[in-house]
């Protein structure tokens, strides 16, 4: 058998390591702090850096963004367009940019085709434009069944489409990052854009939900 | 590789579980694990790839029952260790024995949103002409390889369609391993649903996966 | 089922490892659970194919984590009240909380050495004429079945031969789950190594599985 | 999607009885006892049986038998011949039936050919001849890699084979049961079944070893 059905050696050191290293018993959370004071002890990372990065996605980025560019995308026709046509472009002119939303595809929902993303390898995810993602669509009962079995795990998110819109899954497994634009709901006319954003929830442009509509509460807006 | 990480088409793992309240992160360490994870990325010290292949070389009953930033965490363990910047007896004692090594570049907090702004494109120049072109009928190849991957398990040796052209992008299955960026066309092939999933599946479903120009061959 | 039990295949496991004394058990509890599952076995109040899926319905972490008796002990813990013949509650209070139900049989001591001998042939008369010969080429489906099946996922959508034929044998997919034994004729089929695997794979190797009729199609 | 991609109620069912019965913290040890006073308070099992089973197998049925069914396979061509036409008949004249040998095939290794057996799925193994499996049989590494690397099995178990001998993996997914038997060393000529049984190693009637040459150390015989 040749070398590629073989465990890497580099995996059998790591592996090493762990057996001779410190025990498996000792609480992840001890770990992870020795883990970064000997990170920064070495000069490898800066505290205050790291304290941006998390900064950066509490509180700065996450799914108002993509819901700007959802409303817009309704309003607007040219963007719309443009959105299709070069989302990572597109998504740029609202200012949203970089790591994991560096090759933007966006994919509209039509009473034909509902868009449902996952990531079954890891967790792949635009953050640029909805933060970083919830457990669950890192977790494993959805990353096992989104790909088999989408209208259950739909129907758990309370989405039941008809039998005759079909699914289409979009399993992110390169760095192309997918956004759904979910159908503008009725009776939004003449809502400007900030009110249509309020309608476009987080779990309408990963496809597990759908936009509100105007009047339904609030409560759930953020998802 | 065929670890726990490939968890497309599996059963058993029960309803999809929403938090109510849906924390970014569910406890301090979870925060520090992302933070120290990027920043440690962002010195350049190993891919993308190379990140994602640590975590899912986790055996697979620990990936399974770990938590999300656990996994991360243990990644990164891997990875600092794999690179020498580490030792496993620092790991072990909780704290660095040894002066550092020389890092290209260290992650200032000034630099952050920069960096961020900046992340880490895959697209490259075309070395070739892609082989296929939109609408085209293609195969997925059988591989089974014992590094990293991006061809999920469940689409190897199946038929489908190219449905969107990436240009050439960096190929994780060599970038993981210190095989340079060896870039490829990429393209989102669309299976159906009972081409994937045989008898029973959903008429109506399709699913794409992105491929890269030789996980496929012309059908 | 697409469970933590179908491992053909999975990497990340790590070497073998063999004991050096190799005891059969481990533990007192071990052997209990051993003994106590072929005593309810013997009692036909579920079938042999029940009994395996109840073990690889197991949450995949828990059943990757759990050491090989303790798989046959939740398993058990899930017969018995899938069956009726135990509540929950009785588990949770760690005892008898109702009189038992009436089982048709109760295997004593005296019994043990015929029922063993006897074991639990599989083989019915055939319905029908087989529908393969030895040496025909053959294809297997695509299924991906939520409930018990003995296709493994690695010999799904594969060509292969015919290698030996068995007679007509109790269907696990339908037995496991109450639909009577409905007996199909049973093959042995032979696959080689790069049809499994793809590239790279053994050209020597030949895997070979036993598959049910209707897991087959001519090729 | 139809319901073959669903969780069936029956195991859905199970999951609940787990989350509001005992705790999962319970240890493995508790429970099993437990289990077994409510099965016995009902009057489902008897402990004598349970005794009785155990019994059976720690003392009574184990490699030997194997060890025995080769050895008169190499020393009678008219008994292997029937072991090769009906091996299930063959080793019931030995007396050797019942639970999980009740569809006996047999496999006989050549400079040609070497035969390697696995359950994938679960732990299928021929009881009667072989006792129950080690270990390392039902273990994820053996299940995992028998199918895809043999050779890099047979290596740690310290069997190396030239590349002209092909591999023919049998991965027991009915209640078929296959039995190896090795080829017979060189130098055993003269020797009666007793002692070619004594050569015929556990391991070597799995195809994860071969057969033992007369003198070598036997402190591997019962492997």
């Amino acid at each position: 058998m040749t070398a590629l059905h073989q465990d890497e050696p580099e995996t059998a050191h790591a592996d090493e390591h762990d057996d001779h290293g410190h025990s498996h018993l000792e609480p992840i959370e001890a770990r992870v702090k020795a883990l970064e004071s000997i990170l920064v002890e070495k000069g490898y990372v800066e505290p205050a850096a790291i304290d941006a990065l998390i900064e950066t996605y509490e509180t700065r980025v996450g799914p108002r963004n993509g819901a700007r560019v959802v409303a817009r995308a309704w309003e607007d026709p040219e963007f719309r367009a443009a959105l299709a046509a070069d989302a990572t472009a597109a998504i740029a002119t609202m200012g949203f940019v970089g790591r994991q939303g560096e090759h933007m595809v966006a994919v509209f929902n039509t009473p034909e085709e509902h868009h449902l993303v996952v990531c079954t390898l890891c967790s792949c995810y635009p953050w640029p434009v909805l933060g970083l993602p919830p457990t669950w669509y890192k977790s494993a009962p959805y990353r096992s069944r989104a790909v088999m079995d989408p209208r259950g795990v739909l129907a758990e998110f309370g989405v039941v489409l008809p039998e005759t819109t079909a699914i289409r899954v979009w399993d992110s497994t390169a760095e192309v990052r997918y956004l759904v634009v979910p159908m503008r709901p009725e009776g939004t006319e003449g809502l400007d854009e900030e009110r249509l954003a309020d309608l476009v929830t987080r779990d309408s442009m990963i496809g597990t939900g759908l936009a509100r509509t105007p009047g339904t509460a609030a409560g759930e807006g953020t998802r | 590789m065929n670890g726990a990480q490939d968890l497309g088409g599996m059963h058993g793992f029960g309803p999809v579980v929403r938090e109510a309240d849906e924390p970014l992160f569910h406890a301090p360490w979870e925060r520090r694990a992302f933070g120290v994870t990027l920043a440690m990325g962002a010195t350049g010290s190993w891919t993308l790839d190379a990140s994602r292949h640590a975590r899912e070389s986790l055996p697979p009953a620990e990936y399974l029952c770990a938590s999300y930033y656990e996994i991360w965490a243990k990644g990164l363990e891997r990875l600092v260790v794999q690179a020498g910047l580490v030792g496993a007896d620092e790991l072990a004692a909780g704290r660095s024995l040894r002066p550092g090594a020389r890092l290209a570049r260290v992650l200032s907090a000034e630099a952050v949103p920069a960096a961020l702004a900046r992340g880490g494109p895959t697209e490259r120049e075309p070395a070739a002409a892609p082989r296929f072109a939109v609408g085209d009928r293609v195969r997925t190849r059988v591989i089974n390889p014992a590094g990293h991957t991006r061809l999920p398990r469940y689409a190897r040796g199946k038929t489908g369609e190219i449905a969107l052209r990436h240009g050439a992008h960096v190929f994780p299955d060599a970038n993981a391993h210190r095989g340079g960026e060896a870039p490829q066309h990429l393209y989102t092939v669309r299976f159906t649903g009972p081409e994937l999933w045989g008898e029973g599946a959903d008429p109506t479903l399709t699913v794409s996966i992105d491929a890269w120009e030789s996980y496929l061959d012309a059908a």
